[in-house]
């Protein structure tokens, strides 16, 4: 199963990886999904996370199909 | 209750004016909180000459309706609008239109303040300056300020 | 900073266009927010015809006046605009606008409100509700409500 | 020395009084200026008075030369 991974705003500039799609084995948390992704680079404290379109914890886990995003703090408005 | 992203610039008191004539309320609201935010000039000690507003497609929308949602669970409101541009902005152009229309003034000026407190601390959208020199990304919104 | 007392229907949308036109402020304010009442056409369960706005004036001009003062003591604002109509107004018609120019949102919001608050307990205007049946003084206005 | 009178609203309809002017002979205190000028009719308790176009207390006192006002609760906005 796969899963799609956006990254927004300063965080795509910074990591410089553009959306993406992932092969699961099994059951990954998102933090584990960001480490796969960005091969191990630590992720900054602030980092907000979305599955689906909703807020997710890091720990939310995801079993293929679904969209992950990353993205920094907001600033709308 | 509507929720509209814009790429383009627009008038919030002509979307005010036509949003409320289409609505067919009037005589029900004695109250309407209107909150426009406009891009600035000038922003940490520096001149900004325009700025571009990126956002997360859907997962936006999908946001601004539910908390526009969770506002008229909490307060007793008739109805409510909310625009928000995305794309390159310039200053004095209006970046966020909120309003909402109540019976009374209470629940007008409440609802109309979380809208815009949920929309600026959860909402998916960024800002990027451009200043004289440079680009950057604006880092984080105040909580309340 | 502007006070006007106004004998005829008002488009608070068209007000609000021009003032801010004419203020030629855009690029300082980040943070505009407009109160609207309008007329109700139902009161304390009673349908409501029409209504009569009664004033005192120059004691009106001046107290609007000293409540936009004190609120830029309080906030940090940069223009304010209040309208407020007088004579026979009927269901949906505006009564009174209340807008605020600030650089941020809380200090527009908390200027809106003081000023409506402080209008609504002391400015001296008076309504006299027209009614199916015969005519009636409202009593008096409900606190933050 | 005359001063103004002036009554706003449902008190000016309940009074059955328009604006007057009164000759003062000596200071009094605007309650008073309410007993001469209603001939001693009760002053409604939530009754709010303004001197030369400012809210005063009933103690406040007048000389000559002022407008005195009395009307209702305010009811605009």
């Amino acid at each position: 199963m796969m899963i799609q991974i956006r990254f927004f705003a300063s965080l795509r500039e910074k990591l410089q990886l553009d959306d993406c799609e992932l092969e699961l084995v099994g059951p990954l948390s998102v933090e584990q999904v960001w480490q796969k992704v960005t091969h191990d680079q630590p992720m900054p404290a602030n980092v907000l996370c979305a599955v689906n379109l909703e807020y997710v914890s890091l720990e939310h886990e995801v079993t293929g199909g679904e969209e992950v995003a990353f993205f920094p703090p907001v600033t709308g408005g | 209750m509507q929720v509209e992203i814009r790429e383009a610039d627009f008038d919030p008191y002509a979307e005010l004016l036509q949003y409320q004539t289409k609505m067919q309320q009037g005589g029900q609201y004695g109250a309407t909180t209107i909150f426009v935010g406009s891009m600035r000039d000038f922003n940490e000690g520096d001149e900004v000459k325009a700025m571009v507003l990126e956002h997360y497609p859907k997962m936006t929308e999908n946001f601004l309706l539910q908390i526009s949602q969770e506002a008229a669970e909490k307060w007793s409101i008739l109805d409510s609008l909310i625009i928000h541009r995305v794309g390159e902005v310039h200053p004095a152009d209006p970046i966020v239109l909120v309003a909402v229309w109540s019976a009374h003034r209470k629940d007008a000026y409440e609802a109309n303040r979380y809208i815009m407190e949920a929309l600026k601390s959860k909402a998916p959208f960024w800002k990027k300056e451009f200043l004289e020199k440079g680009e950057r990304w604006v880092q984080q919104n105040t909580p309340g300020r």
